[in-house]
């Protein structure tokens, strides 16, 4: 494990961050520095493009839009781009990783970017927060790190799929866990001394982008996801993905509605989780007042302190 | 921007089938698919699509361009990444289904598709704000089906943004914007020239 | 020509059925041999499979006729519980350093078994892969060659141990043996190192490590072999009941760039023999083998033919994205027929994995030149008296294995002969 | 010590639980005072060094020199008990008396006591086996077919240090490869096609010293065994014998005749063409035979011809290795050219899987598909299983069959020989069913006619038939014209390729001494032939090197015995000379046989088959056994103990009962097992003694007969089962029931069940009640 005072980490919020998932900003603006990293947030950034963005502007201008923030992220003598939204690291590992690769793309980023006088050296990491936390920290350092155990907690730790997929188990992702039984979000929550119950369908997909474009082809996904939760009798969900977040939280009336069930799961973010188990404020550092589905140890979280 | 394509004379001219592997990115490596059907196999909603990866590329090597394009499999993709994890033969599935969703839309098949209409209202946040605002992306979307369509869609989640707008997860207002926007719209529009650009000269080649 | 007299003694690593025929074949021909085996008993992978295809007899016949071949021949010399550590020299001159590993029985040893008698402490039986036990005090199987019991590491300085010693009549019990380690010299080494199977938990996607009712291929002939831990019958092992839907997945990790890129050859027509050892057993039974392609090469097309004609065994061309594992255990396999385009999520009571061979590793001072995935490889310029026989040089079947140990020992042959510049046979021989 | 006198010692071990299942002393009264052996010792652990030093001891003083050991069985401790260089006899009372049968009883006594009277009977039958080899033994070896495979076997052998002499019909050596460029990659990384080499490979065999090379030569006859075959040339035209220590046979594989596959376009349009021919248009950028204009659009049509019962059953195995390369090189020559493969398995065995990925990553599409026809105009028409559709190409350049192998297992240029072809037609048959579950009644609703359990099969016989009424191997002359009385070809199974025991030791076939590799053995690659090609070499070499030592090959390697013919008894019945499977009995100008020793394998089948039993080992034979039998004690019918005689394969049925008694199974203590070499050695002279002794039944174990036997003499149980057949009328005569006569297939495997087949046969036995002939 290398040293991460000799890194200086970069932070790329992505666009949810100002909408949809502001509580996983502002949770893992709270416990990156707990860990004992440094993080400032890169300028100016735009969007990654996500999921659709290829198709809205085509492949070189989505590469580019990653450019873009790579530049700014150079600028500020960063070494390492560290971002908490599956979709944004997909774009801009994804991105940074064919800009190292391919010579030509990098030359027509580059053009593209001269534009706005600016270029990009192709000399940054872009990492998922996940996997930061994980090689740079470690579990024993979590530990460590906890005051307020969540004892009794039951967690289903739901990763999803983008945060392991295509990148985890490669070298350039960090080989920090295995594509469809990682271990690190259970990992996480026994650390915050929560418990971690069996549950298989951690890297199910929810539906991605397709759930909120046409939730009638998804809705099956999230239910058996919501449904295998239950049957491992979990408290709460925890996930790091945005997109997972808000589908299984937001369509769980639609789905109760549609199936005649009557899911109330809570679906947290395991920073949010983190946040509290470090003892830091359930809802200036947590943000656990944001999660719409709520049931009473969700409550208890919030308040007990 | 649309690079010229091939018509193809007979089954299996594989004038197609080259252009795709030119154009498409990743697809340089859709020679090495052996039909074993693990990418089909391991999709999530592969049962809604017509075809699936897997019969898709077999379709693309067979020269079958107007089936590929208008195939559903290219709208159905939920970026899961399971295809691509699991080829045997290290083919990057999920990008190449998503490059042909582009070039399907960039070629003008497929506008009527959800997708296609959600990718253009993001696309539009994109370039107005260099940021996406999600109340206003699906707003656009829900209007693209038109006016009556379009309040019907967003009635039907206003359960969920109501939701939203309490717990402060849906921001109102102005939109959150880049500074520089107008830099970004600029090497965005470069960037677009410069791909077009090179698809002329691809399909040439 | 090279420091000392040149050895016309032929090591050949590897107690398999590749090493076993190198040896017997050198030997018969003349030749000092020493075979090494580095576990307690020879027959390598086969004497733990229940038949071979394509004619269904049992591996242990063809080894008692070997094992009595060697019981004959004076020339070769057996050690069990050893491996090379280190070789150095060149054809006609290796030093061979040797490790054994304590077996704690001596050659007297008589396997009457009053040693099992004297303890009913247990260990984990690796003969069935662990999936029974066996007394501390053990024979391998009932088929071991050399026949004789094994003390399990785990008891040696427990009362058991002091047990079993004094149940023996005949001082075979040697409780302070040791590792040790033996320097030989001879003039040729054929590697007949082998293979084992892929690791199966590293295809994260098939669940082998989430449910007891997913097997492997190796495991699957422990299930239906008279000696393994079922007496031959094939249950499911998470509660012993009868088989009824059984899935056969070929490929489990050959053919994969995620794994081994290359074919192992022999997988198909393996679990087309297992389908019949399925059908033996069951009138009612259906057998599901899922295939990219089934490579039944040269003569074992027939095998194949045959198996086929049988209407509850089907041929699926799909390799399947994932087994979901249900919360009783039951494995479902999901995936997409490529024929039908049917996306199917089928349940089965048992589910076979066809794992890859993987080449065993070897000493880096092997002297041989081996490919990206570990095989031995006949490069040019390669030492001449370093060959390979079997599974070491790459995937073959029983048959193939045969065939290149028997070619090894013809190199081996050639080369103390060339070393030892021995003349040449004369054009005939009057005796 | 052959003119010696016999002098048995006894030497009775109660180790291992014996001296506590039986009376040690009461066996050693019956060997001293019964048998009178002068020699008799005890001890509790006789395999041990003082044990041993025991019997060193007795020989060393001359006072014994056949050692016989009351121990555990002869499959185990044989090193222990081998005396100068010659193994003890032995009586098993160990793994089948006192670990298979309750200590301390009266029955476990007698069966101890009865394996004691046999062994000490069978000592007194035992001559010591001497080498008998005479005369001039030939170390050279004949390599027949200068092919790849046949110059890499004379090159291993030469360069073993042996004398070769390769022949080669042709005028000139290369084979196939001599009319070729390139080959399938062999070595890492395995991607591109490799130069085949073999003109370095003739120019290395040329070059060499001890290689004659005799090139546009048939053989024309071939007579005598391993060290002293005589084989007659004919080298264009002028006749030469050569005397010959070992044949080595490489006469390779031709195309499938692409003239039966005119439902593929061929011969209708000149640019459908088989890979052979294509390989003569490769040296430049292909063209269309029919003008010359380049050929941009190629289809290879996969399995054409093979894996097919109408024309080939088997795969041939190197035609999508080899199409791929064929594939490579035409883009090599012409990047843009469009090449696909239609194939329906695609075969790239081990790391020939990279040869595959090459393909795809050079851009060569793969179909699969069942080709339907291909019309005079090259539309090609197939079932696109993957696409769902049938498919038909057009704008077809060229279209490659790749046409499958047959073997070289004769010679079709030349007339087939009057006698021995039926060889070809029904000999093994590597298709034949697969015996299944047997189904209950219930089960068989559905068919009418079920009545009672039946053994399902699979495989289709009927086609079984059709690949046996017209075998691929076109039936030709002979390639070396063997001068057998059991005919003029190399045995080969049903398929057309030549015989082998292709599992545990394919080198194994029924004509010592002519070993056959490459794709005359079975469809193979270059590379793997010349593996094959140096195995051979080594089988070859080692029947040189026995044969001169007079010493048996696989599997009773080393055997010094050879059967004797008392010539003054035989009825010249020619049963011997037939039954042998190893043909190694001729017949002299009186028609009486001799056997050819250093084809010999000693396995007794003939001494089974003579009716006279004037075949005999010096340690096996008739009376030996008879001894053995008569040895035995029969007690009388009120003693209710019936007496059952087991006659077991030495190689799988007695080790099964070894391993019940290692595993502690208890069977009948009735029953007394005479190991045999194999069943084929069974002489129904035995069977009917026993009866008339008294015994009251009498069952044979050995293993599979059939099309998947087991049996490593071929044919001992196939033998025994025709046999016994016989002996029904003999019963009837005796008027004694068919049932106390019986076989049992019982493999080595079958140490669980093999208790039960005996006890079943002991109550089959107890119902049919005491043998009528007891104490006569």
């Amino acid at each position: 494990m290398s040293d991460p005072g000799k890194k200086k980490f970069v932070y790329y919020p992505g666009c949810s961050s100002q909408g949809s998932s502001k509580h996983l900003d502002q949770s893992l603006r709270a416990i990156v520095p707990a860990l004992g990293l440094e993080m400032e947030e890169i300028d100016d950034w735009n969007c990654c493009g996500a999921s659709v963005g290829n198709i809205g502007g085509g492949r070189l201008a989505t590469t580019t839009l990653s450019g873009r923030n790579l530049a700014k992220a150079e600028q500020q003598q960063a070494t390492d781009v560290i971002t908490g939204c599956a979709a944004c690291y997909l774009n801009t590992h994804g991105s940074n990783e064919k800009i190292k690769a391919d010579i030509a793309l990098r030359r027509n980023v580059n053009e593209s970017l001269a534009v706005g006088d600016m270029s990009y050296e192709a000399n940054l990491q872009v990492r998922h927060a996940c996997e930061v936390i994980v090689n740079e920290v470690g579990f024993d350092k979590i530990k460590e790190r906890v005051t307020n155990p969540l004892e009794g907690l039951k967690v289903a730790g739901y990763v999803g799929c983008q945060t392991v997929r295509p990148f985890a188990n490669t070298e350039s992702g960090g080989n920090y866990d295995t594509f469809d039984d990682p271990e690190f979000l259970d990992q996480f929550a026994e650390a915050c001394g929560a418990e971690a119950v069996e549950f298989d369908f951690k890297t199910s997909c929810c539906g991605g982008s397709v759930a909120v474009i046409s939730p009638e082809k998804t809705l099956h996904l999230i239910k058996d996801i919501l449904q295998a939760a239950e049957d491992a009798g979990a408290d709460v969900i925890s996930t790091p993905c945005p997109l997972c977040q808000t589908n299984v939280e937001m369509y769980q009336s639609a789905i109760n509605k549609k199936f005649g069930t009557e899911f109330n799961i809570p679906v947290v973010f395991y920073s949010q989780l983190m946040a509290k188990a470090f003892g830091l404020d359930a809802k200036d550092d947590a943000g656990l007042h944001r999660n719409t589905v709520r049931n009473d140890k969700l409550e208890i979280l919030v308040k007990d302190a | 921007m649309t690079a010229s394509l091939p018509e193809n004379s007979h089954k299996y001219d594989l004038g197609f089938a080259r252009w795709v592997y030119k154009n498409i990115n990743g697809a340089d490596k859709l020679s090495m698919c052996m039909q074993c059907g693990t990418c089909s196999g391991s999709c999530p909603i592969g049962s809604d699509m017509d075809n699936g990866p897997r019969k898709l590329f077999m379709m693309i090597r067979a020269g079958m361009k107007e089936e590929v394009f208008n195939s559903d499999t290219l709208w159905n993709c939920t970026s899961c990444y399971r295809c691509t994890v699991r080829c045997p033969r290290g083919i990057p599935v999920t990008y190449i289904v998503q490059g042909l969703a582009a070039k399907a839309t960039h070629l003008g098949y497929a506008t009527e598709q959800d997708a296609a209409r959600f990718a253009k209202s993001f696309w539009w946040s994109l370039t107005h704000f260099g940021r996406t605002d999600e109340r206003l992306v699906t707003a656009k979307y829900y209007f693209s089906f038109g006016l009556v369509k379009g309040i019907k869609k967003s009635l039907e989640n206003l359960k969920i943004a109501f939701g939203m707008v309490m717990k402060g997860r849906m921001h109102l207002g102005p939109p959150h914007k880049v500074s520089a926007n107008k830099d970004l719209r600029a090497i965005l529009a470069k960037a677009q020239e410069i791909e077009a650009r090179e698809q002329q000269g691809g399909a040439e080649s | 020509m090279n420091q000392g007299p040149a050895s016309q003694t032929i090591l050949v690593v590897g107690g398999g059925i590749a090493g076993i025929t190198a040896a017997v074949e050198a030997a018969e021909t003349g030749y000092d041999v020493i075979l090494l085996e580095q576990s307690p008993a020879l027959g390598g992978r086969v004497s733990a499979f229940n038949r071979y295809f394509p004619k269904l007899c049992h591996p242990t016949c063809g080894l008692e006729i070997n094992y009595q071949r060697i019981r004959k021949n004076p020339r070769i010399k057996v050690m069990t519980m050893a491996r090379v550590v280190s070789l150095s020299g060149q054809a006609g001159n290796y030093s061979v350093a040797v490790k054994t590993m304590p077996r704690y029985v001596n050659e007297k040893c008589t396997a009457c078994g009053d040693c099992a008698k004297a303890t009913d402490v247990e260990v984990a039986n690796d003969f069935n892969f662990g999936m029974d036990k066996v007394n501390a005090a053990y024979l391998p199987h009932e088929h071991a060659f050399p026949p004789r019991y094994v003390i399990a590491p785990e008891v040696i300085g427990t009362d058991a141990a002091e047990k079993i010693r004094e149940a023996c009549k005949y001082g075979a019990i040697d409780l302070d043996d040791c590792e040790a380690t033996v320097d030989l010299k001879v003039g040729a080494v054929i590697w007949a190192t082998g293979w084992k199977p892929y690791d199966a938990s590293k295809i994260t996607n098939y669940s082998y490590n989430l449910s007891a009712d997913i097997i492997n291929n190796l495991e699957m002939e422990r299930l239906a072999a008279h000696n393994g831990p079922t007496g031959g019958k094939i249950l499911r092992p998470s509660n012993g009941e009868p088989v009824k839907r059984v899935a056969l997945i070929q490929c489990a990790g050959s053919r994969d760039t995620n794994h081994l890129p290359y074919c192992s050859r022999i997988c198909c027509l393996g679990s087309m023999k297992h389908a019949v050892y399925v059908r033996e057993q069951y009138a009612d039974a259906t057998v599901d083998i899922y295939y990219i392609d089934i490579r039944a090469h040269d003569k074992l097309e027939a095998f194949y033919q045959r198996v086929a004609t049988d209407p509850q065994i089907n041929f699926i061309k799909s390799k399947p994205g994932h087994i979901q594992v249900e919360d009783d255990g039951t494995p479902v396999i999901c995936g997409e027929d490529t024929l039908s385009r049917e996306i199917y999520a089928r349940s089965y009571d048992l589910v076979v994995l066809a794992l890859g061979m993987e080449p065993n590793a070897l000493s880096d001072t092997s002297a041989s030149s081996r490919d990206d995935y570990g095989f031995i490889v006949p490069m040019p310029g390669n030492d001449a008296g370093i060959s390979s026989a079997g599974v070491a040089g790459g995937p073959l079947d029983v048959s193939m294995s045969v065939q290149s140990a028997t070619a090894a020992a013809l190199s081996a042959i050639q080369a103390v002969r060339t070393a030892a510049s021995l003349p040449a046979q004369g054009g005939s021989v009057n005796e | 010590m052959s003119d010696q006198a016999l002098n048995p010692g006894v030497y009775i071990c109660s180790g291992c639980g014996i001296g506590d299942a039986v009376s040690v002393d009461a066996l050693e009264q019956i060997a001293s005072s019964e048998y009178k052996v002068p020699v008799c010792r005890q001890h509790d652990f006789l395999c041990g060094d003082e044990g041993r030093a025991l019997i060193e001891a007795d020989l060393a003083d001359g006072s014994i020199n056949q050692p016989i050991i009351a121990a555990c069985s002869p499959r185990v401790m044989t090193d222990n008990f081998t005396f100068a260089g010659t193994p003890a006899i032995r009586a098993n009372l160990r793994e089948q008396v006192a670990w298979s049968k309750p200590a301390g009883e009266e029955d476990t006594q007698m069966l101890a006591d009865d394996y004691l009277r046999m062994a000490i009977t069978q000592a007194t039958q035992t001559l010591p086996t001497v080498a008998g080899p005479e005369g001039d033994y030939s170390r050279t070896v004949l390599v027949l077919g200068g092919g790849s495979t046949g110059l890499n076997a004379a090159l291993e052998a030469a360069r073993t240090g042996y004398q070769v002499l390769l022949v080669e019909r042709e005028e000139k050596l290369g084979g196939w490869a001599g009319k070729w460029s390139k080959t399938m990659p062999y070595l890492p990384p395995y991607r591109d096609p490799q130069p085949n080499g073999i003109n370095d490979l003739v120019a290395a065999v040329e070059a060499e010293a001890d290689i004659t090379v005799l090139t546009g030569t048939l053989v024309t006859e071939t007579s005598g065994g391993p060290g002293k075959f005589q084989v007659a040339l004919n080298s264009g035209g002028e006749p030469r014998t050569e005397h010959i220590g070992a044949i080595v046979v490489a006469t390779g594989w031709r195309p499938y005749d692409a003239n039966k596959l005119g439902h593929l376009g061929y011969g209708q349009n000149t640019d459908v063409v088989t890979g052979i021919e294509l390989e003569e248009l490769l040296d430049g950028p292909l063209q269309r035979k029919a003008d010359g204009q380049p050929a941009k659009t190629i289809m290879f049509v996969q399995c054409a011809g093979s894996r097919d019962p109408d024309h080939l059953p088997y795969c041939s195995s190197v035609c999508c290795g080899v199409s791929i390369k064929q594939a490579l090189q035409i883009i090599e020559l012409d990047p843009d050219a469009s090449v696909y493969i239609l194939f329906d398995e695609l075969r790239t065995p081990g790391t020939a899987e990279e040869f595959y990925r090459q393909a795809q990553e050079a851009g060569v599409i793969f179909i699969k598909g069942k080709v339907k026809n291909v019309s005079a105009d090259l539309g090609l028409t197939y079932d696109d299983v993957l696409l769902g559709e049938e498919v038909t190409l057009q704008g077809l350049d060229m279209v490659v069959l790749a046409t499958g192998m047959v073997p070289n297992s004769t010679n079709p240029e030349i007339e087939p020989a009057a006698t021995g072809a039926e060889q070809l037609l029904d000999d093994i048959n590597p298709n034949a069913p697969i015996p299944l579950a047997i189904k209950l009644i219930d089960e068989e609703a559905a068919t009418p006619d079920a009545a009672g359990p039946a053994v399902v099969q699979i495989g289709q016989p009927e086609s079984t038939q059709q690949s046996q009424a017209e075998p691929p191997a076109l039936p030709g002359g002979p390639l070396l014209n063997l001068q057998y009385v059991q005919g003029p070809h190399i045995p080969m199974l049903a398929d057309g390729f030549s015989d082998s025991h292709y599992i545990c030791f394919p080198y194994e076939t029924r004509r010592t001494g002519i070993y056959t590799c490459g794709p005359v053995r079975r469809p193979m690659d270059m590379a793997e032939a010349s593996e094959d090609a140096a195995g051979a070499v080594l089988k070859a070499i080692q029947s040189i090197e026995n044969a001169a030592r007079g010493a048996a090959m696989h599997p009773r390697v080393g055997d010094l015995s050879f059967p004797k013919f008392g010539l003054s008894t035989c009825t010249k019945c020619r049963r011997c000379t037939i039954e042998c499977p190893f043909g190694a009995i001729e017949e002299d100008e009186n028609k009486f046989p001799i056997l050819i020793e250093s084809r010999c394998r000693r396995c007794g089948t003939c001494m089974g088959a003579c009716p006279v039993r004037t075949i005999s080992f010096d340690n096996y034979s008739p009376n030996m056994v008879l001894g053995m039998i008569d040895a035995i004690e029969v007690p009388d019918e009120f003693d209710e103990k019936p007496r059952i005689l087991i006659f077991a394969c030495e190689n799988d049925a007695y080790p099964a009962l070894d391993m019940a008694g290692l595993n502690r199974r208890q069977y009948s203590a009735f029953v007394r097992v005479i190991p045999v070499r194999c069943l084929g050695s069974v002489t129904l002279l035995w069977v009917s003694t026993a009866l008339e002794k008294g015994f009251d039944g009498i069952m044979l174990m050995g293993c599979k007969s059939g099309d998947d036997y087991q049996c490593h003499y071929v044919k001992g149980s196939a033998l025994a089962e025709e046999r016994l057949a016989k002996i029904g009328e003999t019963l009837k005569s005796l008027m004694l029931e068919e049932e106390r006569v019986t076989m049992a297939e019982v493999s080595i495997a079958d140490s669980n069940s093999v208790p039960n087949v005996i006890n079943g046969f002991v109550e089959t036995i107890d119902g049919i009640g005491p043998n009528p002939f007891k104490g006569f």
